[in-house]
């Protein structure tokens, strides 16, 4: 605990010394529910379990679904929400990010489909899923972008309301490839009933991902970005990235709305 | 004879544009029998269900013991009662269908003990003693825990009259009480009611059965068309019609 | 009986007062404006976010999705639910236990399992194939993904939950009808058939409409859970806009004022159903 | 007529057959002992996590909340449902419009919108008070956000919606009484209410109860709604577990089997109670 | 006389462990009118419905025309026939209920053209053409397209009567059908079967109208406790009833 940090939250947080963060424990490996089906375990809850330490407050998390998350920051029903919540400029308009790594995605495709390959021409032609509203749809666009302009076809492209019903698509041969959070490889893998290979692309790109506040609350953003700060500074953050094999996605220098401040490139099909 | 206990007149009843009472003038003294006779659609139900007020009347004075049923009376002035007000007046007048409208879903003792405790506030124990003694008076002892389908017409009748009985009218409206019934089972309910005669109840009865109208009818009216064409004693009526009208009738349903 | 007496005085009639209407008419104004004005300069309500998307083609197309499921859905419904009812109080013990035995699957599984069941055949069967034993074995075959489409699937899994409960409400409809009617049909020689296609269900359906309008009101809704099989109905193309732009309490707030809208439709059409299935039966005076 | 003939010669009478039916016993035998093994074989099912999960924990926790959930929400839109449909009835114009508005507005828009909204007024609201103008303007004052907890709201939404719906299948139900039935009532000198109370609806009740039976069917899987508001029902908690192990199928099979228990037990509650208010309504020979 | 179209013979009908027919025989002949009385109870509906086989007997004959409505003859043994082909055999029976049973979604000329259209197969043209002169002889040209709600009981009782005879049936089954009618109105319908039987109608009554039973009625049978117990011309069981209930239950009748 850092009495200097502690002094940056919002007095009523400081109060109570509990911070409610929402999220939607379903996604592996940002958060899901241990055997227990209480305890959410994951990289973002060492994260935020970290952070609240260096802050003085103990952390409540409350798992929903994704339909009430915002509404209920934007009630103040919960300050915060964190769910691997990718940072976009769109986004940026209804909530502040405090932006804390970065998050990639995948190709996930059956073992047994060998002509499939990291070249997306491979990809031309096939039929292909992704959660609905996600960043994965964009990518799945870019493909059939350059699909076309090399006057190969484009992809079939089917939306899921969530990532088991992605996979389960995959599993009964109703499409061919799926994308998906480059995160939760090896969860996918461990409990694929059949085996399953990845593919990276050069289409995919790298996003920021972060927690997410009320525009209108800048004191407790300023707070727990110089939390995050704090427990990066003593090497915490660097633990937890590489407990859950994510060191690739590390984001040394994070920041507010880091979307709009510092852009990242995306590729061009 | 100077006590009339309903006294109508020029009622007047409308559906729409159909005046279907069109001057009804009418009156009924206590203790009485009076039986309404007529053909059919001539505004006899309509009448009867004007007296306690299940039909609101367009035109003319209609009253019971006095009393302005739908109304109440300030100087000149005739205040409409709302719905519920009017349901309390309701009390003193006991009714009795064509088609007996027992309550389906409770027995023969429910029936009667029904209004009695939700409407008068009696006693559960006090309602059921009343109930018996009227189902036994009106020879049903041995079925008082009977749902109205498994008894016969002319006993579901006369249970329907304990049922009104029990709120210990002043006055009972019949409307062919007998007339959803086998030939067998009128008699039973005739006896019924001439027993409440002999007992000095008021009761306006709507009938078709000649032969009750003559023995039990103080007075006879016939009905046509919404108006009261002829009335009169039993022998008179029945012996020396004045009216065309009323014998045609007549000579119709006495013939049959 | 008196001789007529002269002609009544002349009493002036004052109609029934309702004073407490007008003050329940007032309460009632005075809060619908305080909610309206709330509602309109609330800014949570983002009402230009509203009017952006209120006619946008991802929500239309949505609509449309919603309009030709609930409609698709609701006639497989309601032809199978007529002939699961007749078929459950049919006097043959088969066919009267295996339409139970529909109901009891088909009322009591949720409807999201039938959907993915459906949906995901293949992971359990990957290909069929019909044939005459031992002469052609395979005269149809293929892939079990190829028959069920997304929309196949989705008909199927809304039609037959559907027809489950429909099938209920036609039931209580059928024993509403007095059995006389029955009867006399029968008398004249009608098969029981024939009875209850020409008779017994026209007559039913004064008792079939109002549940099956909540029914029809309720699909409606129940549509957006062909989400789980990559459909994009009303609910779920708001969805998944808000999923990307945070705008998630306008965006439902377009999915309800459509909502509203068809139900309003839907509501008048079931009036004017039930007023031609009152059809000779006048209601006696209350 | 003529006189008693002879008795009648010994006909023998042999009773009618149905060779039909033998042959569907045995064509429904084979397909389902095809279809149970094929179940029970087939490895996608995964029997062993089946038989891991039926009876954990988080199964039954939520199917505790499932049980709960339906049963207030239920009792809530059953009581109000009757309120509201009586309102509709009404001779009072305001009255009746009253309750017009709430069937259209609570029929008209999705329940997961409801919940929503109720369990976020705080955005709208945030705090509430009640009082008397002038003398203690904040009698009662607090946080709408401490006053709807997930619970209040979960059972406002579905309660409330569940309402409009019961108050249409209530109203279809009175009106399906004889009108013979208020008559009599109001001829005793019943008030409105106390009729309809101790006479009309309890005879509705016939007409009320399979539509009702389907409403709590319905009610037992649209629970699963409230996970938007962080509570966990069956399904949601066989979500929850495959969400993490991937074990979709299974999962979804061990919530369709509690599912099913339950829907059989409701349905045996249902024909009970159909038996108990057909009392006194004996059916005339078909 | 030697042409018996109905003949029943020691029928028995059991409902559960009642025996509500304990052995009825009963003849009629081409062409003659019968009628049944018998009090409330006794098994006169129940015997009627078995004539046409909505109610299936459980012992006992019963032919019309010679043919076992609900069996197919094989020598001597008797196949049991399904619902459907018992269907078809009712055709040549008209069925007139107490209630009347119209369907109550239909018009009258509705009612009457439905069954020679969906069972007989009859054009639709020929079936109203044939409708319309039924309605013509019952009176009723002016109501063809009234619903039943919208008519009074005599001339619903009507347009039944004209239902049944559009299947061109052999033999009319009369339950009561004027015993649900106002007095007046009774009338008018014992006109159109008075007429039926002077055409030659081979008809079985179930009556209460003494009246009628005498001046149409070829036999009267006196039913009781689910037995013939008496039965002959009119003026005989009339004026001379053998059997100590016929008496009684006539005395009844005739008094009221
Ligand atoms: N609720 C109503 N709406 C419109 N017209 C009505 C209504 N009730 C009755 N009438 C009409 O009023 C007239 C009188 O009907 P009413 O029932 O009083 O006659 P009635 O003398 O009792 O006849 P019946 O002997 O057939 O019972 C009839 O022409 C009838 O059609
Ligand atoms: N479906 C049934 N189940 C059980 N008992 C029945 C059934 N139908 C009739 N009964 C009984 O059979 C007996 C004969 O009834 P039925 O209706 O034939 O008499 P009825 O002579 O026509 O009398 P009514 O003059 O009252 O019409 C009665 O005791 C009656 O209760
Ligand atoms: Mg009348
Ligand atoms: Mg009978």
């Amino acid at each position: 605990q850092d009495s200097k940090l502690n002094a940056m939250l919002p007095d009523d947080v400081r109060k109570a010394g509990v911070l409610t963060i929402a999220t939607d424990a379903h996604y592996p490996p940002c958060e899901s529910f241990a055997d227990d089906n209480k305890t959410m375990i994951g990289y973002e809850p060492d994260m935020w379990n970290a952070i609240g330490a260096k802050l003085g407050v103990k952390i409540h998390a409350v798992s929903t679904d994704f339909d009430g998350l915002i509404p209920g920051v934007q009630s103040g029903r919960y300050p915060m929400a964190m769910e691997c919540i990718s940072d976009s400029a769109e986004r940026e308009k209804q909530v502040t990010f405090i932006d804390n790594s970065y998050g990639t995605s995948a190709i996930y495709a059956l073992a047994s489909n060998t002509t499939i390959s990291d070249d997306t021409a491979t990809l031309c032609g096939l039929k292909t899923a992704a959660q609905a509203g996600t960043d994965f749809n964009d990518v799945l666009t870019a493909i059939t972008t350059r699909c076309k302009k090399s006057g190969k076809p484009g992809l079939t492209i089917y939306n899921y309301p969530s990532a088991d019903a992605v996979l389960l698509a995959l599993y009964s041969g109703r499409v061919d490839f799926v994308m998906s959070d480059a995160a939760a490889a090896a969860d996918i893998q461990k409990h694929a009933p059949k085996p399953i290979k990845i593919y990276t692309n050069d289409l995919i790109p790298k996003l920021y991902t972060g927690m997410v506040v009320r525009p209108d609350q800048k004191q407790l953003a300023e707070a727990t970005l110089a939390g995050l700060k704090a427990i990066q500074a003593d090497g915490t953050y660097d633990k937890i990235m590489e407990k859950w094999d994510l060191k690739l996605l590390e984001l040394p220098n994070p920041m507010i709305n880091q979307a709009t401040v510092q852009p990242l490139p995306t590729p061009v099909p | 004879m100077s006590n009339p206990l309903v006294e109508a007149r020029q009622v007047i009843k409308r559906y729409g544009n159909v005046e279907v009472l069109r001057g009804v003038d009418f009156t009924v003294q206590q203790g009485e029998v009076a039986c309404l006779i007529g053909p059919s659609g001539s505004g006899k139900s309509t009448f009867l269900r004007c007296i306690n007020h299940l039909e609101k009347i367009d035109g003319g004075t209609l009253t019971v013991g006095g009393d302005f049923i739908g109304y109440r009376q300030q100087g000149n002035k005739l205040h409409e009662l709302r719905e519920n007000e009017i349901a309390a007046k309701r009390e003193k007048i006991g009714m009795v269908f064509q088609r007996f409208n027992l309550f389906a879903h409770k027995t023969a003792l429910e029936n009667v003990i029904e209004a009695p405790i939700v409407v008068k506030g009696e006693k559960r124990q006090e309602a059921m003693e009343h109930a018996r003694s009227l189902l036994a008076r009106v020879g049903l002892s041995h079925r008082v825990d009977a749902y109205p389908a498994e008894l016969s017409g002319g006993q579901q009748q006369r249970v329907a009259i304990a049922r009104a009985l029990a709120m210990r009218p002043e006055l009972m409206l019949f409307d062919e009480p007998t007339s959803a019934l086998d030939p067998e089972l009128v008699g039973e309910v005739l006896d019924v009611m001439r027993d409440l005669a002999r007992d000095g109840m008021t009761m306006i009865v709507v009938t078709h059965e000649m032969g009750f109208a003559r023995e039990v009818g103080k007075t006879i009216a016939f009905m046509d068309e919404g108006v009261v064409v002829e009335h009169g004693t039993p022998e008179r009526l029945f012996t020396a019609p004045r009216h065309p009208r009323t014998r045609a009738f007549l000579s119709k349903v006495l013939k049959a | 009986m008196r001789p007529v007496p002269a002609p009544a005085p002349d009493f002036v009639v004052v109609p029934a007062r309702h004073p407490g209407r007008w003050v329940v008419i007032a309460v009632i104004a005075v809060i619908a404006a305080v909610v309206l004005r709330s509602v309109i300069i609330n800014p949570n309500f983002q009402w230009t976010v509203v009017g952006h998307y209120i006619f946008a083609d991802i929500i239309l197309m949505g609509l449309l999705t919603t309009l030709w499921l609930t409609a698709i859905a609701m006639l497989l419904g309601v032809v199978l639910g007529v002939i699961v009812a007749v078929m459950r109080i049919s006097d043959n013990p088969i066919i009267s236990s295996a339409a139970q035995f529909f109901l009891w699957f088909f009322r009591g599984t949720p409807v999201l399992v039938q959907l993915i069941f459906w949906y995901n055949l293949a992971a359990l069967y990957p290909n069929y194939a019909i044939g005459i034993p031992f002469l052609a074995p395979h005269l149809l075959h293929g892939s079990v993904n190829d028959l069920i489409t997304p929309y196949t699937a989705a008909i199927l899994g809304l039609g037959l939950n559907e027809a489950a409960y429909m099938a209920e409400i036609v039931r209580a409809g059928i024993m509403s009808v007095d059995g006389g009617q029955a009867e006399a049909a029968r008398a004249l020689g009608m098969k029981r058939i024939t009875a209850m296609r020409r008779i017994i269900l026209p007559q039913a359906m004064r008792f079939i409409v109002p549940p099956t309008g909540n029914e029809t009101i309720g699909m409606l809704k129940t549509t957006s859970i062909v989400s789980v099989i990559a459909l994009s109905d009303l609910l779920y193309s708001a969805q998944t806009i808000y999923s990307r732009t945070f705008q998630t309490i306008p965006l439902l707030l377009v999915a309800c004022i459509w909502y509203l809208g068809v139900t309003s439709l839907l509501s008048t059409v079931q009036s004017r159903i039930e007023h031609r299935f009152s059809r000779g039966h006048i209601r006696r005076s209350r």
